[in-house]
């Protein structure tokens, strides 16, 4: 494994607003890290997609529910976890928003930014139900536009 | 987020400024958007450069927009994108989908 | 009671540079709320220095050991709580800074200014350790700096 | 936090920029005080006027300035206190204490 430097565990309602606590809690996480104001901005998206995901499609809005997103850093990796209470999905039954069909549909790019702009994603779905997304993004792995490792 | 609305040469320019993300910013850019087109409006550009974050939310009210205004046989036009707003659509290949313009004086002229 | 409107939880290690991250989520929290930005400011003091000791005197800056700041909103209230997993302590045993004796300490002061800059301390131990410190501020409860209910 | 140090007629100006608070501008001051006082200074001074914000911890390290510059028979006055660090040393009873001073002009002139 490898050291962990740092933790932060935040857990918010399920509303659309906290993606903005999310947002505050990151940006001041990854500020004391060594990753350029391009990087902390794309993983900064990533972030959101995924919480949006967890309120709108896991919790569906419901206010009871609540979504969990954790924060470390592993050696040069930030890790970002995010946990809704949903009922879970299929990611390999996710579509392409390249797809000539699916280029001018109004959703379905938000695991597709996830994907370009972090590392690696990877879900877990726990037997009781609920998502686990997490996320890794390594400082210095590139411009994450770029979909390519050490592109500068 | 909030969404100035002008007139220009008989063109409807929509200007943005803020965050068009999930729950507040892509609500109030769609409402903008029916909004002109309930005032009558065929020719709508969009403003973005008071656009500081979107998301896929806010593009997928992007595109849209660009379908509904398309489909009623108006045209809806983009410009000055800051350059992150630029690469998120570009991403999504939609930077050629979408009529994109550098600047208002282009994106006027396209109307002429 | 009263209907309760946002939550949020954030848990911390125990690095005093992890402030920065309570008063991320502290601030975007805030924000929404019809705090005047002095109010603000002196609910951010308090809660600094809550989780300052916390991790000083709770946690004795033990990695290993986790800081839970709670925030939430009922009614017209905001509540924020600090728990760490520290050995508790004696709050009637604690000095009045404003003794003579005390004035030029170097310490001592941390809970005073906590007192004033909210509407209401309270502290808690749990029977295993740990101390949980619940701090209330109402909106529109006057300017802190006075000590007063309402002042204005 | 950052504190940069010069000299005006013989004394010692601290500048403090940021946040004076617990484990990083705590910290800081006190090696600037130290420092300060190594290089044999007796009349300090600093400028408040860049804090942003100070904490208990911060307050303590002023007070424990203040009292080790005075018992080595010199002196430590503050100038130029942002509203809110006024407000918090008085809360405590800290501005009657202290050597507190308007402005760098009448700090100066008071070790004239
Ligand atoms: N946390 C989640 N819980 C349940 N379903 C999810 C979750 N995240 C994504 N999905 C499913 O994956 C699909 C694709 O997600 P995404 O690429 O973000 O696009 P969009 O959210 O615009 O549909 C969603 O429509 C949803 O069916
Ligand atoms: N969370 C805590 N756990 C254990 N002891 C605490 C805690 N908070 C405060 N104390 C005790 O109360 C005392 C007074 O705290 P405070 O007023 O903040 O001043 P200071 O931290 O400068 O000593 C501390 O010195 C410590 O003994």
């Amino acid at each position: 494994m490898g050291e962990e430097v740092a933790e932060v565990q935040l857990s918010i309602d399920s509303q659309f607003e906290n993606i903005e606590l999310v947002q505050a809690v990151l940006d001041a996480s990854l500020e004391r890290l060594e990753f350029d104001e391009d990087s902390r901005y794309w993983i900064g998206i990533a972030v959101r997609e995924a919480v949006a995901n967890a309120i709108k499609h896991g919790n569906r809005q419901d206010p009871e529910k609540q979504v969990g997103i954790g924060l470390r850093v592993v050696e040069d990796t930030v890790v970002i976890q995010v946990q809704d209470e949903g009922a879970g999905f299929d990611p390999t039954q996710v579509g392409n928003p390249l797809d000539p069909e699916n280029l001018l549909k109004p959703d379905g790019r938000g695991i597709f930014y996830m994907n370009r702009f972090m590392d690696a994603i990877e879900y877990n779905f726990g037997t009781g139900g609920g998502t686990l997304v997490t996320m890794r993004k390594r400082i210095g792995s590139g411009d994450p536009r770029s979909g390519e490792e050490d592109s500068e | 987020m909030k969404v100035e609305t002008r007139q220009r040469e008989g063109v409807t320019i929509l200007e943005p400024k803020g965050k068009i993300t999930i729950g507040v910013g892509d609500v109030a850019l769609r409402d903008a958007v029916q909004g002109a087109i309930e005032s009558g409006a065929s020719n709508i550009l969009i403003n973005m450069s008071g656009v500081s974050t979107i998301d896929s939310s806010g593009i997928g009210e992007l595109v849209a927009a660009y379908t509904t205004v398309t489909n009623r046989g108006g045209k809806l036009r983009l410009y000055s994108l800051p350059p992150k707003v630029s690469d998120i659509l570009q991403i999504t290949q939609l930077i050629t989908v979408l009529d994109i313009l550098d600047d208002e004086e282009e994106a006027i002229a396209s109307f002429r």
